[in-house]
């Protein structure tokens, strides 16, 4: 089932090239960028930051235009919005798991 | 007297059934693996310091060709899809074989990963394993696995491609091509999360 | 027949209560009840009165109706403003019970591990401070053994008047009595029916638990999380004693465990010889408790 | 209701018709294999109902040992194994057996009896005929949703010839007891058996589930929109949305499980625990629970959804009267699977979670009981003024809004996370758990399969030895469970052996021998409906097409439909609860007749001249 009339083929190699370009990056950032050593732990949840919005984005490319997210019925994207959003929900609830009574 | 009942007529939403389950089933796996990363982020909270050590471990070079050779087979497969549903048969082999082709890279490559870990003692029961390399094994080899589930189905739709008619059912490859993306995309999430993400002093010690 | 009936008197089972705030929880849950009761009566009763006065008739007919929104919003409000109350209520008993934060200042610490199937008790003896042990250092947990399950290192002095109990415990009456839980292999779940505690304590983490009793007697301790083929067994009493009696039962733990330590041909205290107790309360065969090895 | 009778005979043709098609299938794709929902859907009855009668087995012979501690069980015991029985030969079953028993009780019950038909059975058999379509959209997956289910509860039933027997950690397996923490890593345990089991019910659920999805979105007949479906179809549909996002997180948690069971990980293994084998350590125990429960809390309404809709099409249909309040009750199902996924932490309150997600959860718990509130209170509207008809299927209906408010009301008790602290794990959680789950879901499958038998076997059941049944059943359960509140009161805990270790559990054995004799009496009233079910089956009256004047697509098919289900074109013309339609003859207008109205102030008048007596055949 074809989704539009227009030819899809030069956004699936933009998404193909920027794909390759964003996982170069997500691997130059990982090992290149370098916060304050004394930052500690907030310096590796800034690099943790950088890998999940690089990945977000490339994972947004994915479903938008190879699965055809953006083309097809908008019904569709609830099949993805929902368990992002209940993996929120499960993910926030997680977070609290060990922050309880290990007391000193 | 039943073949004038006009019960299943075309579906409602102009989605293909085979599709729109599909995508359900994609939510239902984006939720699977959904657990799998609500207790990576519990277990790396509360074992930094070893998870730390093992993502140091891990060969990302290896893990990085891997994913190019997966997101172009995702290329290859959205391109087959789209020489299909223009009859372009020949292109459509082409591209489908390329795809198939990824998948296979993909597996040995983890192959490779794969032995070498095993020659390091880390698989569950072997002296140097720890929760780190659980979930190493844990995600990676479902992943795998969907790998594998993925390639029979398009073996056999690239064999068919051969035969006179070729393959008719554009939409069905379609609908495989979701599942081949969600592959891709749930690697996209795995990369990082295992191989990338390595606090600075472990690091550094290594 | 009065032994039916008495199962719908449903609050007059619950055993006695011995906690400070085990009455608030006991009238929360009689709030709970009552609400529950008069629903019940005006559904039941609507239900059956419908029932009866709309049963079938000979050429009857069913109103055709569909509803109406300003009714679906009364009885969605009100059970809401209903609920909302419960849920104010409940949280403030929830958190003076719960909340680490909110917790009285302690009287008395112990240490309480649980194990397929027992209990283990870790006072901290005559100076009132624990030594080093897997719950106040979290390298000790290495020392963690079958024989051994507090981690307790032998080496610190503070640790030379902790002692340890198994599946008998005491505690002083009208104290803030805080105990540390956690468990060395499966789940377990330290209850207390009549002080109106409980939690789950899992290995690997340690749980907050307070109470404060205001009775003294004898009284059991359950397991209440399935933990295997003896958890119906995992059973535990503990005694609440006066002030001195707690105080007396102290000194003679810390003789015993003195005797234990010295040299085998000293160590050997002899039954009856305990001092004094209050008045009965002590069975006197505490000798089996002591954990020394 | 006698109307309808006249259709009998011009059915009997039609049935032939469709058996001619299908005589060139071979018999196993016919009734083993077969695509055809309708015989899937028998295939669940059959499996489901089998696996009752084992899973009840198994809570009499619990039920025996906590009446009658350290007595034989009757007949069964001295049948049983030595390693099951404390001394060969003494019919006395051990402990550890005890909490298999448990164990396997609820996983059946739960697992292999109300999901497979609530969700299975009626899903299959109702979805296409109601909303008027031939098939599902992928008969051939739905085909291989049954499949997995024998062989799952094979392999489940296989424990019992591991060395240490059935599973034994309760239904919600908590590790690091589920994990066998003693035992030898590449080893099979019951518990092994027992996650592999579950995930294959867990794997055929999202198979289905899927499936409905697209069934309902797709292929609805004409003129169906999605506020003229059934409640029926409503509820499924909801469940199976729940289910394709809940189950496959069960999933992930079972494959950990697995792994921590079967070869020494630790995802929910501390590191210091003092045990033999050796595990690597540093893992929660209480993640498991998270994982567990943000399945199982969305399973229980699993396990009532479809029910509550059967319910709701039973009750509009024999009062005669529109459901009160069509649209609440959708937005009421709607928002409870919502709230649903967010309230699991209640069955954590005492787990270690930290306190604070406590009052979350309390809180969001406590707002679940409102779109609860609104089913319960738009039933009973929906009986108000109506022409009640006390049929088996009615009566079971009724059976389930009571026992469902009594269950749903101590549920709030548990809401309240501090009155939780005293009632967690004790036997008024019990009662609660078989008020929503015998006196809810099962009572409503009852009236399901009171409902939709002429429809499905082409027989009418027996009205009277239905209204039996339901009779004793009733009653038995409300002996063996009421008590069980007043047990959990008095602080009964769950899962134990014997209540007589602890002094102050001494003045319950009465109550504990009371419940275990109306046990008895509860399962062997169900050999009533079995009778009846085999009885009619052979002997049963010929079914109409409509035999209970209903309005729905079902009834336009005929009687025992074969494959592809309707012998007319189906056009749907209204909503599916019109009855009592001023400027009517008949007290009800089938969705598919033709007809024009008019709504005025909450009614339906007709106002074409088509008050025909026909019942669907243009
Ligand atoms: C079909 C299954 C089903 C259903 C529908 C429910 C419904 C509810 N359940 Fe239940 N529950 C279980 C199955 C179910 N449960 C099982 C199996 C367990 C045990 C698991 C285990 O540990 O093994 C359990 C355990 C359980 C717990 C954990 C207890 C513990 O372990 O300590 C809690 C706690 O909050 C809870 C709460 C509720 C609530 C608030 C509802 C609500 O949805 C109920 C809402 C209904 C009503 C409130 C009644 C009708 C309303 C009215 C008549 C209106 C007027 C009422 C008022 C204004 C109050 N349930
Ligand atoms: C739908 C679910 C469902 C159903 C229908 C039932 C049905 C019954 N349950 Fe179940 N039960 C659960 C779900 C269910 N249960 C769950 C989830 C738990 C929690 C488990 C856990 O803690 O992990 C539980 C736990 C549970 C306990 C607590 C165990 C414990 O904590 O130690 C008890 C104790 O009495 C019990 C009893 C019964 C009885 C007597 C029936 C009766 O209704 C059964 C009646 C019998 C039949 C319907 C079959 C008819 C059989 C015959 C006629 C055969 C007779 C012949 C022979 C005996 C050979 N159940
Ligand atoms: Cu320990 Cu149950
Ligand atoms: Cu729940």
């Amino acid at each position: 089932m074809s989704h539009d009339h227009s030819n899809p083929l030069p956004s699936y190699m933009k998404v193909f090239y920027s794909l390759m370009a964003l996982t170069v990056l997500t691997v130059l950032a990982a090992k290149q960028l370098t916060f304050p050593h004394e930052w500690g732990t907030p310096g590796d949840i800034l690099h943790v930051a950088i890998g999940v919005v690089i990945a977000v984005i490339k994972v947004i490319a994915v479903m938008y235009i190879f699965m055809h997210l953006k083309f097809d019925h908008p019904m569709l994207r609830f099949f993805v919005y929902i368990p992002v959003f209940l993996f929120l929900v499960f993910g926030f609830a997680l977070n609290f798991l060990e922050s309880f009574t290990y007391t000193h | 007297m039943s073949l004038a009942l006009n019960l299943s007529h075309e579906p409602i939403t102009k989605i293909p059934h085979g599709k729109l389950a599909m995508w359900a089933f994609l939510a239902s796996e984006l939720m699977f693996f959904s657990g799998f990363f609500g207790g990576f982020i519990v277990l790396r909270n509360t074992n930094y310091d070893v998870f730390g050590a093992g993502s140091a471990h891990l060969n990302w070079t290896l893990a990085l060709i891997n994913t190019f050779i997966l997101i172009g087979s995702s290329l290859t497969m959205a391109l087959a899809i789209h020489n299909l549903e223009h009859k372009k048969d020949g292109a459509f082999r082409l591209f489908m074989g390329l795809t198939i082709l990824g998948g296979f890279g993909f597996l040995i490559v983890k192959y490779i990963e794969y032995s070498s870990k095993f020659a390091d003692g880390l698989f569950p029961g072997q002296e140097n394993h720890t929760v780190f390399y659980s979930f190493y094994f844990l995600m990676t080899g479902f992943h795998a696995l969907h790998v594998i589930a993925g390639m029979i189905p398009m073996a056999y739709i690239f064999f068919k491609g051969f035969t006179k008619a070729g393959y008719p059912y554009p939409s069905k490859v379609e609908t495989l091509g979701l599942y081949w993306h969600f592959v891709d995309l749930m690697w996209i999430f795995i990369f990082p999360a295992l191989y990338l993400m390595i606090p600075y002093h472990v690091a550094g010690a290594h | 027949m009065n032994d039916i009936l008495s199962v719908f008197d449903m609050l007059a089972w619950f055993p006695e209560n011995i906690s400070t705030f085990g009455q608030e929880l006991d009238n929360l849950f009689a709030v709970i009840y009552w609400i529950s009761v008069a629903i019940f009566f005006l559904t039941f009763g609507l239900m059956g009165y419908f029932m009866w006065k709309y049963r079938a008739r000979e050429g009857g007919r069913g109103y055709n109706y569909h509803g109406n929104n300003i009714v679906e919003i009364t009885w969605t409000i009100l059970p809401t403003i209903l609920f909302a109350g419960i849920g104010v209520y409940s949280d403030a008993i929830w958190e003076t019970t719960k909340y680490s934060s909110k917790m009285p200042k302690p009287d008395v610490e112990i240490i309480v591990l649980g194990k397929q199937f027992g209990w283990y008790f870790l006072y901290p003896g005559a100076d009132g401070t624990f030594g080093r042990n897997a719950y106040n250092d979290r390298t000790a947990r290495a020392l963690m053994s079958a024989t051994n399950p507090f981690g307790i290192d032998e080496n610190d002095p503070a640790s030379a008047d902790d002692f340890v109990v198994e599946n008998q415990f005491r505690v002083p009456v009208n104290a803030n009595v805080m105990v540390r839980g956690s468990s060395i292999d499966v789940l377990h779940s330290f209850f207390l029916p009549h002080a109106r505690v409980k939690q789950d304590v899992v290995p690997g983490t340690w749980m907050n638990i307070w109470f404060n009793l205001f009775k003294t007697g004898t009284y059991e301790l359950a397991c209440a999380e399935l933990c295997g083929g003896g958890h119906y067994a995992m059973r535990a009493e503990y005694q609440v004693l006066s002030k001195s009696g707690y105080d007396a039962w102290l000194d003679q733990k810390a003789m015993e465990k003195a005797a234990a330590l010295a040299p085998p041909a000293a160590a050997a205290p002899a039954e009856g010889e305990t001092p004094a107790a209050d008045a009965g309360t002590d069975t006197g065969n505490d000798t089996g408790d002591v954990w020394s090895e | 209701m006698s109307t309808s009778l006249a259709h009998t005979e011009e059915h009997a043709d039609h049935g032939h018709a469709h058996e001619h098609e299908h005589h060139d299938l071979p018999w196993y794709r016919k009734y083993v294999f077969s695509t055809d929902h309708k015989v899937i859907s028998k295939q669940f009855m059959l499996a489901s109902l089998i696996f009752l009668f084992i899973g009840g087995a198994f809570a009499l012979m619990l039920r025996w040992q906590l009446a009658y501690p350290g007595e034989a069980i009757p007949v069964i015991g001295h049948l049983l194994p030595d390693t099951w029985v404390a001394e060969p030969g003494s019919g006395v079953i051990t402990p550890e057996f005890f909490v298999q028993l448990t164990t396997m009780h609820a996983t059946i019950m739960i697992f292999f009896v109300i999901i497979p038909m609530a969700v299975g059975m009626f899903g299959n058999f109702c979805i296409p005929l109601m909303i008027g379509t031939d098939d599902m959209a992928l008969p051939r997956l739905n085909m291989w949703s049954f499949w997995l289910v024998p062989p799952a509860g094979l392999i489940m039933l296989a424990g019992v010839f591991t060395e240490m027997g059935y599973a034994g950690a309760g239904w919600t397996s908590y590790p690091p007891l589920a994990a066998d923490i003693n035992k030898e890593a590449f080893t099979f345990s019951g518990q092994t058996l027992w996650l592999i089991s579950v995930f294959m019910i867990g794997f055929s659920s999202i198979m289905g589930a899927v499936n409905y999805v697209a069934t309902v979105l797709n292929k609805r007949a004409k003129g169906m929109k999605l506020f003229d479906m059934p409640l029926t179809v409503w509820g499924l549909f909801i469940t199976a949305i729940i289910a394709t996002l809940g189950t496959p997180v069960l999933a992930a948690g079972l494959a950990m499980l697995f792994f921590d069971n079967f070869f020494h990980t630790s995802f929910f293994i501390p590191d210091h625990l003092v045990s033999g084998a050796s595990f690597p350590g540093g893992g929660q125990p209480v993640l498991f629970q998270h994982v567990f429960w943000f399945y199982s809390h969305p399973a229980v309404y699993i396990m009532i959804l479809p029910l509550m809709g059967i319910v709701s099409e039973v009750l509009a249909t024999f009062s005669r009267k529109p459901i009160y309040g069509y649209k609440a009750m959708v937005f009421a199902v709607a928002g409870i699977a919502f709230l649903g996924f967010i309230v699991w932490g209640h069955h954590m309150f005492q787990s270690g979670m930290n306190p604070l997600l406590g009052t979350t959860f309390m809180l969001s718990t406590i707002v679940i009981a409102v779109p609860s509130s609104i089913k319960v209170f738009n039933w009973l509207g929906t009986l108000w003024r109506g022409n009640i008809h006390f049929s088996s299927a009615m009566l079971a209906a009724l059976a389930f809004v009571s026992m469902f408010i009594i269950g749903g009301l101590s549920g709030v008790f548990m809401a309240s996370a501090p009155v939780d602290i005293y009632i967690h794990d004790t036997y008024f959680i019990v009662a609660h758990i078989h008020y929503v789950l015998f006196g809810g879901s099962l009572f409503g499958i009852f009236a399901g399969i009171y409902y939709w038998f002429p429809k499905m076997f082409g027989k009418m059941l027996s009205e009277s030895w239905g209204r039996r049944h339901l009779f004793w059943s009733f009653l038995a359960f409300n002996a063996t469970f009421f008590p069980m509140h007043v047990l959990g009161i008095g602080g009964h805990m769950r899962r134990i052996y014997d209540p007589n270790v602890y002094d102050f559990l001494k003045g319950m054995q009465g109550m504990n021998e009371f419940i275990t004799i109306a046990a008895i009496v509860m399962g062997f009233s169900q050999l009533m409906l079995v009778g009846n079910i085999l009885y009619s089956l052979k002997w049963g009256k010929k079914a109409p097409r409509n035999p209970w004047n209903a309005n729905t697509l079902e009834w336009a098919a005929p009687p025992h439909p074969g494959h592809g289900n309707f012998d007319m074109d189906i056009t749907v013309y209204r909503g599916p609860y019109e009855f009592g339609v001023e400027g009517r003859e008949l007290d009800y207008w089938p969705q598919w007749e033709p007809g024009k109205s008019i709504t005025v102030h909450h009614h339906t008048i007709a106002v074409s001249d088509d008050t025909s007596t026909s019942v669907g055949m243009h």
